[in-house]
């Protein structure tokens, strides 16, 4: 076990990848010679070259089209986005054909990329460069969407996209990259669809993804001192959803909450809900509850920004709230 | 199609004088299956044996053949939802194209994709696309591809990227012409030039309707070719291809041709006036290929005739095929969703619940 | 009142519209010469003249993108994408500019334009052309979604959506332009943002939009001649969505049923079933269920695509295993 | 910036005749202001008073005035994200664009929209634009809805749309080009070529580097200016712009010119060489310019040192006047969410219930 950052990790692991797969090529835009957006490229132009680290221009449906192509013939090329807010003007490519190409022609051929990708507001970069839309592709058959909270998990869900022959988005963000973690020196494999429990607790359970998993991981550890067990459940795949993880937690403590990044509406934590109370119907003592980003372009100004986005605090009120409603006594 | 006498005439009037007959009546014989074939796939469909969209090559069958014997055994394809012409020049049986349009289990894609999604691995036919432009950027990636293979050559693979006079327009082929002249890459986009995207003339699609002339902002040189004429079209891709295999040259061709009917099945085409339409009959390219060949005594009557009724038998097999195979059955429904399998894919039907829920519920 | 198809409500709107308002244009592929690939503009341009009905190349983000430009400057642009898997192309101007201008330059300046587009499959048009894609948008603060089920409110929705400020999609249903129905003289204005009671019941609700609503009120009416009595919602809007009247129904039926063209995970319906957990959870008898399409890309082939796709039967059967679990007794 | 007492010498080296001083003055003037500006912009930013992404023209500012000084006041702009400069030239107070870029209330976008998205209605400014290319598409829009409200004529309003080098490559741009000139749209595309996109040189992002030349695929007459010489580009700009007000004929300027620093304001660009940035900095447009003033006898030392003391004063205000300036209050979060309201909008904070549920819980 050594501790590193989550930039760190996922740097490493498209390096081992490099050197493990000739069939591994990294395509994006600054990934080369400016060494990435967030430098979680840096050095791999030098070390493979030219041919396996393609700097591209900006032409997101091109370069990310000329992957599920390259994909086809067998490559495994693992694009970097810079933000998912640029996904769009891909997501012709990677919704209508990356994730349609395997099952349209029947099964003949399939196409194993990876498209890496940070989402994530709280940097001021105002509403076009603040989103987090992962619902969408965690919405479409035919792709595989995953959402790394820790480096372990950033080194190992990514390990397992690249190896994977379906179309995989890996999901990061930008408040992550500096988080810090063990990541056990062997590799683990964690496998796509399946959801864990990052703290285990017997009063409420908090799903949760990506940065709001660390989040929720802070909170329980707090609400810990105060004789509050929170359960911690990781999702880590949206697509597939592992919903016998989320519910089998639920039907223990008996209470929920999700906290989410994205907007509130028809966000990852709808799908949550609405699978804790089909699955969870009868053990549930009050209504899930969804901590998620207020439904507004994000505005640039940080006291918007603030109010805007949900947190730590937020988190605690709304688990204090269900612990209230079902008269929960600390 | 080989079954003629293999003939080497010296010399036939109008046609140069290395091309043996037995390719030249091949070619008329592939010409003859693919207008056979798209006249019993527009039968098809109003009998409703075939649904979706279904668009034909009907006008464009010189084009077809000849961008087809250009296109090497080694190289890719890749083209439009107008692809079944290419499919069957490209090699695939017409069997397994038709029960394609029926989806049916035997079709080239499993039924799943039909008309305008025929594709066969083995051939190297990489698909129909049905997102207008949306084959263009994974062409340019597949060409990406092949320079990881192999160095440039005569022997090099290439792909052939086709495309519509209206998918000019779209930033797709604008992106993806930039990067095959940025990394130098083996393929031919060939726009097929049929004078109209659905009702709207190439003038009042693209400022610039000199198609051809579109790779100047990639410095990608370009030709147009009369698609009426199987000879040309051939020696303009093969060109092409030549130094897209030797030099890594992308390459741009348009070929001109004319749509005979309407957009897809169900087009009436009512934007084109009777005159117009009339024209375009005269300039019809498989009677008058048949005709030069005629005249020029590669074909006589009774061969032609032959061909042709050889064309609709193969097409009747086809129909008889596709009518016998097997439509899906609903449990396959999930088979071919992933390539790679992983817990908790869902593989529920309509109204099924989400979750096993242990024990009673209410 | 007169009856009329849903198509040529949509078609009498437009005209409507073009006469009353002189910054009211169309554009689109095909809606001229063609006179659009369903025939909703027939007729339009030898009215109104190229100026006001304007055919485009295929360059869906070009031409979406320049609609938000000229209702930047006051026109009121309809524009019509030929189905919603096309809108893919076009998604960074909707979602990016669209959506983000009137916010983020602090309401100097409103986009009030409109995206007319249909969804659905059943057509047998594959994988890449049967999307139901509408909960993208519906998820995006700063735009509108409204899915009319009836000719009477494609007419009063697309009116208030051409009104509008904001941009508003307009979600047709290739499955619906043929359905006929009332739509009274004078114009009746749905406020988007409403659902509606499409029908009252007493025993269960069943919550729908666009074809699925049409469907519902079938099955509705089917199991009254048994003695079961089914509310149906008519979401109409689904941003913003009405979630009083969901909850309001729900506390009367105690049961609810989703019905949904979308791939079930994160569709529509997974806000809905969280809604209603949240609003009705002490009302509530049993899990809100969801009737949704199954999650594969879309087959061609005529058996598979019916096994994917909800159907009546499946709603009556899932309406029928909620009864069942209730104890329900006709 | 119009305090110097107004002279029209007759003539002064290297400048034409007709050129007044006082205007030369003036740009002089705002290419101070703009280097000032954008100096203290990068200064603030490493005080954590600007946040979120921060790109300057520190470099472009010869291109900066000069396309603003062709620019009428009827005529609408739309830029990149990379906006200052544009902003001040275009006649926006530094106060409330430095309050903008502060995140404050008083910024020109009310501190919703940040370095990136600068915005004034009333001068016709619409808009800074994050995403790359974003803003064409929407500018072509704009010059369609010009085309309903007059004929064409010296008198016309025309829309000019900055671009990147880099954005050249994008869909987006091929599309909107092909609009404007299908459509004959009164708008001039500019790109300012500042020779890199991040750390990407022109070469490696364009298959046809001289990027004057894309306009070949829509018959778009192109053109290439020094875009250190304010005066060339101001005379390349209004040209363009007036073949756009009286032929609607759609233009594509290209300005050259260099970006002194990195991308935006956190990257040191370690990709460029220490000879070459060296190389740019003896380039710098701005003491060019006031040199080649100071030497036609327009302006002394003594004027020069005053204007850029008043354009460090203007700053040191437009810095102190966003200090000052308050913040947005949370409450004001959803304060034009919507154009027209509608009910059920969504206003709720995070973690507030979806709805009112009647009675108690539990
Ligand atoms: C992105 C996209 N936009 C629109 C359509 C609808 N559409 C299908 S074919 C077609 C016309 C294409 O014309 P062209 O490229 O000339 O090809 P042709 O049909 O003539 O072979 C259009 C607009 C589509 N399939 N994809
Ligand atoms: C669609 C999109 N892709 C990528 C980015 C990230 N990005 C921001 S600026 C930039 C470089 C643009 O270069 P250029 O067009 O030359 O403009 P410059 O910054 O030099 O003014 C990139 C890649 C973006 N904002 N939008
Ligand atoms: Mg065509
Ligand atoms: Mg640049």
């Amino acid at each position: 076990m050594a501790e590193t950052s989550y930039r760190q990790a996922l740097h490493d692991t498209l390096r081992e990848e490099l050197l493990r797969d000739d069939s591994v090529i990294l395509l994006g835009e600054e990934i080369g010679v400016f060494e990435g957006s967030y430098k979680i490229t840096a050095g791999l132009l030098s070390e493979f070259g030219p041919q396996r680290v393609l700097d591209t221009p900006i032409c997101e449906e091109g370069f990310v089209g000329a992957a599920v192509g390259a994909a086809m013939l067998g490559m495994r090329p693992v694009v970097e986005l810079m933000t998912i807010n640029f996904s769009l003007l891909a997501i012709d490519q990677i919704v209508n054909h990356a994730a349609k190409i395997h099952a349209m022609f029947g099964g003949q051929v399939s196409v194993p990329m990876v498209i890496r990708t940070p989402g994530g507001g709280g940097q001021q970069l105002a509403a076009t460069h603040s989103q987090n839309l992962e619902v969408w592709y965690a919405h479409v058959p035919g792709m595989k969407v995953v959402a790394p909270a820790t480096p372990a998990d950033a080194r190992s869900l990514l390990t397992a996209a690249i190896r994977d022959d379906d179309p995989v988005l890996v999901l990061e963000n930008l408040a992550l990259y500096n988080t810090r973690g063990e990541v056990p020196e062997a590799k683990e494999t964690v496998r796509i669809g399946t959801a864990m429990v990052a703290r285990p607790g017997e009063d409420i359970t908090v799903v949760a993804y990506s940065r709001a998993t660390v989040i929720a991981l802070d909170v329980a550890r707090q609400l810990a001192e105060q004789g509050i067990s929170v359960e911690v459940v990781d999702l880590r795949s949206l697509r597939p959803l592992d919903r016998e993880t989320i519910c089998a937690s639920v039907r223990k403590t008996t209470r929920a909450v999700v906290l989410e990044d994205d907007w509130l509406t028809y966000g990852v934590g709808a799908e949550v809900a609405a699978t804790i109370q089909e699955g969870a119907f009868d053990y549930l003592d009050a209504p899930v509850r969804r901590v998620a980003a207020a439904e507004v372009p994000l505005p640039y100004a940080k006291t918007l920004e603030l109010a805007a986005l949900p947190d730590a605090s937020d988190l605690t009120r709304v688990i204090g709230e269900v612990l209230d409603a079902t008269r929960f006594s600390r | 199609m080989a079954d003629q006498p293999a003939t080497t005439e010296a010399e036939h009037p109008g046609f140069p004088e290395t091309e043996p007959a037995e390719t030249l009546r091949g070619y008329y014989a592939q010409m003859a299956l693919i207008r056979s074939f798209e006249q019993r796939a527009a039968e098809m469909y109003q009998r409703a044996k075939v649904g979706g969209y279904c668009h034909l090559n009907l006008g464009e069958e010189a084009t077809v053949v000849g961008l087809m014997a250009a296109l090497a055994q080694r190289d890719y394809l890749f083209t439009s939802y107008r692809d079944h012409g290419y499919a069957l020049a490209r090699g695939m049986a017409a069997g397994p194209v038709m029960a394609e349009l029926f989806g049916r289990s035997t079709g080239v894609s499993s039924g799943r994709g039909g008309s305008m999604h025929l594709f066969d691995e083995r051939l190297r036919m990489l698909g129909g696309y049905g997102i207008v432009g949306g084959q263009v950027p994974p062409a340019t990636g597949a060409a990406l591809a092949l320079t990881y293979r192999g160095e440039p050559g005569e022997d090099a693979e290439a792909v052939m990227c086709l495309l519509g006079d209206g998918a000019t327009n779209i930033g797709s082929f604008h992106e993806s012409l930039n990067l095959a002249a940025l990394w130098r890459l083996p393929i031919v986009y060939v726009v097929v030039n049929n004078g109209l995207g659905m009702g709207t003339p190439v003038e009042k699609s693209s400022a610039e309707p000199d198609l051809y002339k579109r790779g100047c902002s990639y410095r990608i040189p370009g030709e147009r070719v009369d698609g009426d004429d199987v000879l040309a079209v051939r020696e303009a891709a093969r060109a092409a291809l030549t130094r897209a295999r030797t030099q890594r040259q992308p390459g741009l061709l348009e070929t001109v041709s004319y749509r005979l009917r309407g957009h897809s099945v169900v087009d009436p085409a009512r934007y084109r006036s009777k005159e117009e339409t009339d024209r375009l009959r005269s300039l019809d390219p498989v009677p008058a290929f048949r005709a030069r060949l005629v005249a020029a005594g590669i074909l006589d009557e009774t061969t032609a005739q032959r061909l042709d009724a050889q064309a609709e038998k193969d097409v009747d097999d086809a129909v008889r095929f596709a009518d016998e195979s097997p439509e899906p059955r609903p449990e396959e429904l999930f088979d071919h969703a992933y390539a790679t399998p992983v817990p908790n894919t869902p593989s529920r039907l309509p109204g099924d619940p989400v979750v096993e829920v242990p024990g009673a519920v209410g």
